[in-house]
């Protein structure tokens, strides 16, 4: 059933990560998945803001893989919450403000684009009130709290300084090898 | 469309700009008529008393319910709301709210006359020190009885459940689930009003009560943990129930009906796995199927949040949906099973009006359905025809994820 | 205009009162007012819950003039929040677990059945967040900031020990005469 | 139409249940495509960085704006929203997030890299004791710097004023407003970032900067009081400025819109009243007339919230509805009117796309509506034409009551 427990997930940064998903709306469930409203724009995006972005020089795995706005996007095969990408952050940095919590769940997806299977560091943004946009459940292995690894029912900001959850980001942190 | 957009989330009570400058004009025309029937005769207006607050009864009727209102887009902004389901009025269905903080866990005691929150705070709203604190609260005036600060900050924080907080069978110690993610769990003495002892409970989480004065936690390998306390609610052996399920491939629910001292967890698949905790330590007894051969073949399964309940009788209901696959445990459904668990025996399936996401059971002979829907209102439901009584909205609800019996 | 300003508001309990509108939810103006959904039920009724309420022995002007729980009520004439009459309380009780605010706002509204004026308290219910249910504005006769004594726009639970607004009562404190 | 209550309430990027099946059906369908089309001959993705937390430009863009999310139904929820309110791309509206806890107040500095968030905090949500505190936050890490508490927790708590704080010309000084209900107003030194003085304004509120270094607040008899600070900030003398208007029968709107240091006052039934604000005592100028004899037959009368704002240019624009009455001066209204307030003359009427309860305007030679709408969405409009850009949704916000220029 779960492609990921398939899967021999090489943590490339241990430290950063605790091996588990977090979602706190599992419980919204049926009528809260998605970013139905928002447009695909499977395009590379320039900078905005004033300030360089990770994006200026993104491999077409990423560019050419969807939309960071999108739930559907690759990344996000486990993530739950709200995007960074939506919040004045990025898929892979924090809003202005927040910090990022250094205890995370991950999760294994498929890249569209090269075939590969990339580890996943959902790490999320803490300490400013959630940001209300953009809300994205994808639930695929997920596991109650008894497996703490793999469940997202946990606020995991109470590895932050602050306990207040504000959105989520989706890191590449290695790559993940069929056993 | 657009319009309703304020009218919807802001309340029951709304009408549209439109709406105020008719009514005004009514209300002009109804003056005049009024003016005309006055009746200067009647003794005027007493005056009133300020400064009064209500109360509730001691005994709340068998159709009031406690929602656990998470308020997951401002963890800041929880409640548990005191809800008549069965009251037709709008007006009179709030009998009292109470705060709850950053995902506050509750629990009601059923003989003493209190309610308990787990809850934190940092100092200045989202930045600060936490602190975590239980909330000990009279249930007839809603006023705080004891507010009881963690030593350190390691309460659960997650999305409600019904057992992140236990009760021993006499109501005398509370159990109260940490996670920082090491799992433990502390014991409140709720005579004396104080923690007596902080539980390690290694790779197990939450508190099933167990026996008279023992907690059984579930655990990452698929085992059971019960934690024996003495008579002074402190630790006094732990047991290890080995794996029952797998928890990669057969995964099962956190979430039991727990029956007559027996605890009944759905799998994510639809077996069922009973586990006695009648005794000092839990057991396992055995796993049955809940699901046809024929459901199977289009993945009919259990799924929810808050996805089952069960009445005094001893029923068990529960949120179930076809085509499950991977991800959808976590959906709700769009029915509900009753089940006899005692004979192991699905007795009716219900359709519901729309989709399920969580479920509670009112108290008493004839119980009702509160079914928390897709549009997160309160579908109130007749489990023996399985006709939609009322839905509930506007009650100061965003996202009321679990409901539970008030006593 | 304003039918208060012609008349002398004879305040009988100056001690809890300081002449005050507050409402909170002017801004919300146009899209926000009344308790459409809340059908019109004028007639007395009985207490529930347990306890003997105020209701129970209510004089024709009160039980004959509209239902307490929709925002046309007489006694809201100046009210602005949410109306304790949905949240646990009564129109003049506050709902378990608040406190009163001793200083409140005053309004002058007349009674449909003996035609007389009476002098209204608006004292708000505290300590416990926005019962967000049964939201009423009705602004006539408000006025800014600048006049404290007729201003809706402060929060008046500035009065009590919480300054968390819950909702809001009507209660009758005098009869108010006319210059 | 029940389905798509919590999918309009819950946020942009919310479908329904059937969506949901249907799209995983679909990504199955896609995941099959894809696996033909691999390119595994590409170099993996490289590891990136954790920890990286985004900043915001020194200058803002001028269509980036500051909304204040009051957060009406939960005061613990307020926040600041950084909306670049041109962006089309919904996922990029969203710039920052700042709390702002209980009715806090806000402002931003133009010269100064920061904005101040003025809030309160009870220790305990609701409970505990209450502490006022001045945030000063960084404007491009949206960091704080310092917080400064309160000696007596007595600051405005009201529904957002532009000028419930005010800044010195040279924006060394922050004035603070209070309102116990006695009322006075905290100097804050900017460079030292300490309290320099608390200054009692009995029967005066609010702080509109006046001259270098004074700060005039509206009285409750219709007047002015003009406080002149001395050059650290503490008074230096206060001067009554006589009633130009009647706060009974001819009230005015406190919410001015400030030109070139001249107050232009809007009243409640349409008369502007003009007062000078660029010597170091306020003085009243004039009053003139907004509206033409025949609006005045059918009402027509400013109302709203933040019911107007200025452009660079210096014309002020403000909200308007007709038919009005005791009452509907908080309730918005359907038009925008652009005044050209040094000649007195109103240059054009804006029919809106809908009610506007608010309005601020942007920045920059060609300056676009930021309106507050009905549903509680911002309607972005073109003044030129009065054409509807666009409606921003789904940011966040429940009731963002009044909107900022950012700098």
């Amino acid at each position: 059933m779960s492609l990921f427990d398939k899967l021999f997930e090489k943590t490339a940064r241990g430290a950063a990560q605790k091996g588990s998903r977090r979602g706190f709306i599992r419980g919204l469930g049926a009528a809260l998945v998605g970013a139905g409203s928002i447009p695909l724009l499977p395009v590379a995006r320039a900078a905005d803001g004033g300030q360089k972005l990770p994006q200026d020089n993104r491999l077409p795995q990423d560019s050419e893989a969807g939309d960071p706005a999108s739930c559907d996007y690759w990344r996000y095969c486990a993530v739950d919450g709200f995007l960074c990408e939506c919040c004045g952050g990025t898929y892979n940095t924090c809003p202005p403000g927040t910090e990022m919590s250094p205890i995370t769940w991950i999760g294994t997806c498929r890249n569209p684009v090269d075939g590969r299977n990339y580890v996943i560091s959902y790490n999320d943004c803490c300490g400013t009130t959630q940001c209300g946009s953009c809300l994205c459940q994808r639930d695929e292995g997920d596991r109650p709290l008894y497996r703490a690894d793999k469940s997202n029912d946990v606020n995991w900001c109470l590895g932050a300084n602050s306990s207040v959850y504000h959105c989520s980001t989706a890191i590449v942190v290695g790559l993940a090898f069929e056993q | 469309m657009k319009s309703l957009r304020s009218a919807l989330r802001l309340g029951a009570c709304s009408v549209l700009a439109s709406s105020v400058l008719l009514s005004s004009l009514a209300l002009a025309a109804a003056k005049q008529e009024q003016k005309a029937a006055t009746r200067p005769d009647l003794p005027p207006l007493p005056i009133e008393e300020t400064g009064a607050i209500r109360s509730l009864p001691k005994n709340m009727p068998e159709s009031w319910m406690y929602v656990d209102e998470a308020a997951f887009f401002s963890m800041f902004g929880g409640k548990v709301i005191v809800l008549d389901v069965m009251e037709e009025r709008p007006a009179k269905r709030i009998k009292a709210i109470a705060d709850k903080n950053l995902l506050g866990n509750f629990k009601a005691a059923q003989k003493r006359d209190e309610f308990y929150i787990m809850e934190s705070f940092h100092a200045r709203g989202s930045r600060g020190p936490r602190e975590d604190v239980l909330a000990i609260y009279d249930k007839t005036t809603f006023k705080i009885l004891k507010e009881i600060v963690w030593k350190d900050a390691t309460r659960l924080t997650a999305l409600p459940e019904r057992y992140s907080m236990g009760l021993s069978k006499d109501e005398r110690f509370l159990y109260v689930a940490n996670f920082s993610p090491a799992a433990s769990f502390s014991v409140v003495d709720l005579d004396k009003r104080e923690v007596v002892d902080v539980i390690g409970t290694p790779g197990c989480v939450l508190t099933y009560p167990t026996g008279e004065r023992s907690v059984t936690s579930l655990c990452s390998n698929g085992g059971l943990l019960t934690t024996v306390l003495d008579k002074n609610g402190k630790k006094s052996a732990q047991h290890r129930i080995k794996p029952f399920f797998d928890t990669d491939k057969t995964p099962i629910f956190e979430r039991p009906a727990i029956i007559d001292g027996m605890a009944y967890f759905p799998g994510f698949a639809g077996k069922m796995h009973t586990i006695d905790l009648r005794g000092d330590v839990a057991k396992f007894v055995e796993t049955w199927d809940l699901i046809t051969p024929e459901e199977r073949k289009t993945n009919w399964r259990p799924g929810g949040l808050g996805l089952n309940d069960k009445d005094e009788q001893g029923l068990m209901y529960m949120i179930a949906h076809e085509n499950g696959a991977d991800g959808t445990q976590t959906h709700g459904g769009s029915h509900v099973w009753v089940i006899d668990v005692k004979n192991k025996k699905r007795l009716r399936k219900l359709a519901l009006p729309g989709w399920g996401i969580s479920i509670a059971v009112t108290r008493g002979k004839e119980p009702k359905l509160v079914v928390t829907n897709g549009d997160l209102n309160l579908d109130i439901i007749d489990p023996k025809d399985g006709k939609l009584i009322q839905t509930i909205s506007d009650f100061g609800n965003v996202t009321p994820l679990l409901v539970h019996k008030a006593y």
